[in-house]
């Protein structure tokens, strides 16, 4: 069972390494249709589905047995792990080995399948890049890290996936590195991931050398004190909120929306930005144990989840509105974790896995149709493009939480846990309100996108030249079957997954949210309603301006953070110039200055030199008399 | 004592002779070879005392001295010219004994003494304060130097077949076969003793068609007759030197030796005279040219053969 | 060569004599040094080199005596003559033959012989020589030149080629430096 | 005679060519310096040639060298003299300043140093 983890998280690597080396090692032919190399997909797609094979065995094999506890232990209760070798440090030693446990099956399971749906895509979406090959092969390197990641049974290990992801997610943000912006974006993200990792790494050094080991299963055995505990949890937070874009480290993902789309949903929608999530289930008694830790986490998704809920009903481009919209719903997981339900958050991570990352493919059909980012620029699509429409429409419903989608239930889970959680008062009344006031901001902007997108008149535009940053030319017809395919699998799960039932659904609960989504959305519609061609966020009225600049944060942050060290730097600058430079000139100046003085003798006059030559000799010569 | 004040009574007056001696013989065989009678009417007798009148009609000049001179250089410039010449005489045999002061470096004293006649024309040149006469004075130096090397190196070819340097011990070693033997070396002494004296055809520093008068443009009176004495001076000397040097001195047949010895040095004389007529004025360039390119190499011959001739005799 | 010293007073006749010579060529060359006409210098210095062929006269070296005569006053003077007349020097006096230098030239100038004298005069002050006349002459001095300076005589020769066509490529003007 | 009469003139003719050499402006005149300055070396070595009774004369064979090569030297100084006074119409030693640095480097605003161009 181990060695097929092993060859799970192998493979893509494999892949990415052979795209790298080897796609266009003699030429070979280019695919007709794609207009890439055929070599390259093949090395891009083979690996992933072999890893999505042999996952569905895995599943197969650890559903074998009895278990109990969160859902997945019940249903893949079969637990192994094994290691490789162990790396002795002289201190706490590294073991380089995996575990598998029913959450890394689930969440595997999750990742192999976006990701092949997302190769697939990709090899319509990018038709004609000449850089194929190497975002191909990232995304096989990116799908192989974060498996890493699951798979893990140390944390140091876990910690190398962890930092490939981002290293990844920086080359692929920045794929069109030729528009400036797209590169500043891609370093954005990288500097303020990294920002986080280095408290993520910090909690962990400080978990391994509490409990003595890096071993996940020996951390969560180890009897702990609290502080440490504590300690360890808001460290490890720090690295949750840089990669799951939450409050305050958030500011990434909105840019990291330069990249291609099909990255923007396999990485910032389904797989990456839920690795943080991911890891707080993972270490999960000990964040039970970490009550500070907790509420601190309730205070961030809290605020996470109706600013960027209100950002996003102000955002035009519909890359930005669904990035806003992730923020918030990582922040609903962020409430479940905080709340004390595990299961809800994970629940959630995979319903909202799929239906982001359908929502994400559509728009990119979209995009790609549509040829601009704007949804000033599109409108009345239904017709174009029936089968998108159909897959956005249930991805929708399931963002708002409209039954049967699968939303609906893992939200309507989340909040009851919310309801029902063991927090301090003030966080938990804080939260509470926050997600009820978020589900009706989520049914507004979920249904302002959809009206702005498919109804209404047409706007679309063909533009003569594509920009960066954007797809392709308008082409007037429905994406191509490479497209279409990963979209219309990913419907069902984004349809489908809310009927396991997992979770006890809270009628009461459920209706309450039900109405207030149905609330945000009927408003909307009205305001669109009345005109049909103008932006339904009017509503907002004089709140507009500051949600669709999220709040000024990334002004703040400017003038906080980014003006000083700037000032900091000039003055470094300033310093050097001046006080060093001016001590090394100086020095020299004061040289010339004082040479001055001695080239006074030395003027050219050959009989000067005689009559100081003759004097010396004769100097000498007295001397030699006298003393001698 | 007595001794050697009649010497030099005797020297000193053969030095005022003989020049004005030859003097009247240039003014008279110029004259004739020019197809004319020269001075005529002074003494009477085909005007002999011309010179004297000529010396008289200078005491009586004015001594004029140019106001941008340099005075005391203008003045003792004549001196310098003259008085070498004079000193030269002392070692000059006239006969078997017959001589002033015999030194041991004898030819050496005549040809370093001689140089320093030259100081006197180049000293009137440029402390006359005149373009032309510092020029000439130029002129005169440049001849010097070149004209000096040929003039030592055909006497030392006399000195070295004689083993002395003393010109008594010179021609007491001299045989008849010397005249053939240093044929070459004579001629090579006696052009570039011309040369040194300035005389036509090598008087350029004085050139009077180019630079008026050269170093004499300035002097009048008693000044310039001292330069014309020097430069007759010179003949006579130039004369007794070749003389005895290359065509034996006193030695000769029948007649005593200081016969010879007159007789030697008027011929050589008239032939200075002779040669001024003869020949029109080198230019300057010439003049450099046939001091190197003519006398060095023939006096190094002369030189040559000397020592070969000396190695077979002994 | 130690004879015995006889007393520095009276002086002997060559003494006089030579003492004479010496105070004028030193004088002349006093002028030399100090004469603001340049062609003066030139003429002082005949005086001085005369003096001092009297003075090697004196001391017997006869045949030095008229070499110094016959190159010094006879080539080098003229040539220095030659030289002055043709850098155009002025006739009369020059004010500016004298360099800034002078004090510290004088002060090094009266030090070298102070030095020199203090140190000569301590170190041959009973050092005597009686005078035989004919030591001098060219026919030894000769003989020694070709016999047993022979070789620094050949070399001085090639000395002399060099100087020559030094002084040929220094003046000539159609010669041009690559 | 005494050696020191021969000794102490050359002595003090050495010491007026040295001033000669420090003092005189004009080439020539330093030139006519060294001369005296030789000449009495010259002195010295037939004086001693004589006190000393070398019976090969080296002393005075020197003098005799010495002469030679003085006339060398001078021909080659005037030779030098003339062809400084054909470039730069002048023979004063203390108008040739060549030795001298001819440029002071001036630093400037930007601290690179700028030969000030010549004139």
């Amino acid at each position: 069972m181990i060695t097929i983890a092993a060859l799970i998280v192998l493979l893509p690597f494999l892949g990415a390494a052979g795209g790298l080396l080897l796609s266009r090692v003699g030429g070979g032919p280019i695919s007709a249709r794609a207009g890439v190399p055929t070599r390259a997909i093949w090395f891009a797609i083979l690996p992933t589905a072999g890893s999505a094979l042999l996952t569905v065995w895995l599943a197969v094999q650890a559903a074998k047995g009895d278990g109990t506890g969160a859902f997945w232990d019940s249903w893949f209760p079969a637990e192994a792990s094994g290691q490789l070798t162990v790396v002795d440090t002289g201190a706490v030693p590294i073991s380089v080995g995996l575990a598998v446990t029913g959450l890394s099956v689930l969440v595997g399971i999750l990742v192999v399948v976006v990701a092949l749906g997302v190769q697939v895509y990709s090899v319509g979406y990018l038709h004609g890049d000449s850089r194929y090959p190497s975002y191909s092969a990232f995304i096989s390197l990116f799908t192989s890290a974060m498996l890493l990641v699951v798979y893990s049974g140390d944390l140091l290990v876990l910690y190398v996936g962890w930092e490939v992801m981002g290293l990844c997610s920086y080359l692929l943000i920045g794929h069109w590195w030729e528009e400036k912006a797209n590169s500043r974006s891609a370093v954005k993200a990288f500097l303020v991931t990294r920002l986080g990792d280095v408290g993520f790494l910090f909690g962990i050094f400080t978990l391994g050398m509490a409990a003595k080991s890096f071993r996940i299963s020996d951390i969560l055995a180890a009897q702990l004190p609290t502080a440490t505990v504590v300690t360890a949890t808001l460290l490890l937070l720090a690295g949750v909120a840089g990669k799951s874009a939450q409050v305050p480290l958030h500011t990434w993902l909105p840019d990291a929306m330069a990249g291609p789309t099909p990255i923007s949903a396999l990485i910032h929608a389904a797989t990456m930005v839920a690795a943080g999530i991911f890891i707080v289930a993972r270490l999960y008694p000990l964040f039970l144990a970490a009550q500070p830790t907790r509420d601190v986490l309730a205070v961030s998704a809290a605020l996470g989840m109706l600013g960027a809920a209100l950002a996003a009903l102000a955002q035009d481009d519909l890359k930005r509105v669904l990035a806003y919209s992730t923020i918030s719903q990582l922040a609903y997981m962020a409430a479940a974790l905080a709340a004390g339900s595990d299961e809800a958050a994970i629940f959630h991570l995979t319903t909202h896995g799929a239906f982001k990352a359908l929502l994400f493919l559509c728009a990119g059909a979209v995009i790609h149709h549509v040829g601009s980012n704007l949804m000033s620029r599109m409108g009345g699509l239904r017709a174009a493009m029936p089968l998108t429409f159909v897959t956005m429409t249930i991805g929708f419903a399931a963002l708002m939480g409209l039954p049967p989608a699968s939303g609906f239930f893992s939200k309507d889970a989340v909040i009851a846990a919310v309801e029902h959680a063991r927090l301090t008062d003030a966080a938990q009344l804080l939260l509470y309100a926050s997600a009820l006031v978020t589900v009706g901001v989520t049914g507004a902007y979920a249904t302002r996108a959809w009206l702005r997108t498919f109804f209404g008149p047409t706007q679309v535009e063909a533009l003569p030249e594509p920009e960066p940053g954007t797809a392709h030319v308008f082409d007037g017809r429905e994406a191509p079957p490479s497209m279409l395919w990963p979209i219309g699998i990913l419907a069902i799960p984004a349809l489908a997954l809310g009927w396991t039932s997992v979770v006890e659904l809270d009628l009461g609960s459920a209706a309450i949210d039900l109405v207030i989504a149905l609330l945000g959305a009927g408003v909307v519609y009205a305001f669109w309603r009345s005109a049909p061609t103008r932006d339904p966020a009017r509503l907002l009225g004089p709140f507009y301006g500051p949600c669709a600049r999220a709040f000024y944060l990334d002004t703040v942050y400017a003038m906080v953070f980014v003006r000083p060290v700037l000032w900091l730097a000039q003055g470094v600058v300033h310093t050097d110039a001046t006080l060093v430079d001016g001590a090394v000139r100086g020095s020299g100046r004061a040289t010339l200055g004082l040479s001055r003085f001695v080239r006074l003798a030395q003027n050219g006059n050959a009989q000067l030199y005689v009559t100081g030559l003759l004097a010396g000799v004769l100097l000498i010569a007295v001397g030699a008399v006298v003393l001698g | 004592m007595l001794d050697v004040v009649i010497r030099l009574a005797i020297i000193v007056a053969a030095f005022l002779v003989l020049p004005l001696l030859v003097g009247q013989t240039e003014h008279k065989v110029m004259a004739h070879m020019q197809s004319r009678l020269g001075p005529m009417y002074a003494g009477g007798f085909h005007g002999w005392a011309q010179l004297i009148a000529d010396g008289v009609k200078f005491v009586q000049k004015e001594d004029i001295i140019p106001a941008a001179a340099d005075r005391t250089i203008f003045k003792i410039a004549p001196a310098v010219a003259l008085v070498p010449y004079l000193v030269v005489l002392i070692v000059i045999p006239v006969g078997d004994g017959l001589v002033g002061v015999d030194l041991d470096a004898g030819l050496f004293f005549v040809l370093a003494v001689m140089g320093v006649g030259v100081l006197g024309a180049i000293m009137a040149g440029w402390a006359s304060a005149n373009k032309y006469s510092v020029l000439g004075g130029m002129r005169a130096a440049a001849q010097l130097m070149s004209y000096e090397l040929p003039l030592v190196l055909a006497a030392s070819s006399v000195a070295m077949a004689a083993g002395t340097l003393s010109l008594s011990g010179i021609l007491d070693e001299w045989q008849w076969w010397w005249l053939p033997w240093q044929a070459l070396g004579g001629v090579v002494f006696f052009v570039a003793g011309l040369a040194e004296l300035r005389r036509p055809p090598f008087d350029m520093p004085i050139a009077d068609s180019e630079i008026i008068m050269g170093p004499m443009t300035e002097y009048a009176g008693i000044r310039f007759a001292l330069f014309m004495l020097a430069e007759y001076a010179g003949i006579v000397v130039l004369g007794a030197l070749t003389a005895v040097l290359f065509l034996g001195g006193w030695h000769g047949p029948l007649l005593p030796g200081p016969v010879w010895t007159l007789i030697k040095i008027g011929v050589l004389a008239f032939v200075v005279i002779w040669v001024r007529v003869s020949y029109p004025r080198m230019r300057e360039d010439q003049l450099q040219r046939l001091a190197w390119v003519g006398l060095v190499p023939l006096a190094l011959l002369q030189l040559a053969l000397t020592g070969v001739v000396k190695v077979v005799m002994a | 060569m130690n004879f015995a010293s006889p007393a520095f007073w009276p002086p002997t006749t060559q003494e006089i004599v030579f003492l004479l010579l010496g105070v004028i060529a030193v004088g002349s060359a006093v002028l030399v040094v100090t004469t603001r006409q340049l062609v003066h210098a030139a003429l002082w210095l005949v005086v001085s080199f005369g003096a001092l062929a009297g003075g090697y006269l004196v001391l017997t070296a006869e045949f030095v005596a008229w070499v110094q005569i016959l190159i010094y006053v006879g080539a080098i003077v003229v040539l220095l003559l030659f030289g002055i007349m043709l850098t155009r020097a002025p006739i009369g006096r020059s004010a500016d033959l004298d360099s800034g230098n002078q004090i510290a030239a004088l002060v090094v100038g009266v030090a070298t012989a102070g030095v020199l004298v203090s140190v000569l005069v301590a170190g041959f002050r009973h050092a005597y020589m009686p005078l035989t006349p004919g030591a001098g002459a060219a026919k030894p001095l000769g003989s020694s030149i070709f016999r047993t300076w022979v070789l620094p005589f050949e070399a001085l020769s090639v000395l002399l080629l060099a100087a020559l066509i030094g002084a040929i490529v220094l003046s000539r003007t159609d010669i041009r430096g690559r | 005679m005494h050696v020191v009469y021969p000794a102490v003139i050359s002595a003090l003719l050495f010491s007026v060519g040295v001033y000669g050499v420090l003092a005189r402006r004009n080439a020539i005149l330093v030139l006519m310096s060294v001369e005296l300055m030789l000449n009495a070396v010259n002195l010295n070595l037939v004086a001693f040639d004589v006190w000393l009774r070398d019976q090969l004369h080296g002393g005075q064979v020197l003098t005799l060298f010495v002469i030679v090569i003085a006339a060398a030297e001078v021909g080659l100084g005037l030779a030098i003299v003339l062809a400084v006074f054909r470039t730069r119409r002048t023979v004063d030693v203390d108008r040739l300043r060549d030795l001298a640095e001819p440029d002071f480097p001036q630093p400037s605003p930007n601290g690179q140093a700028k030969v000030r161009e010549s004139s």
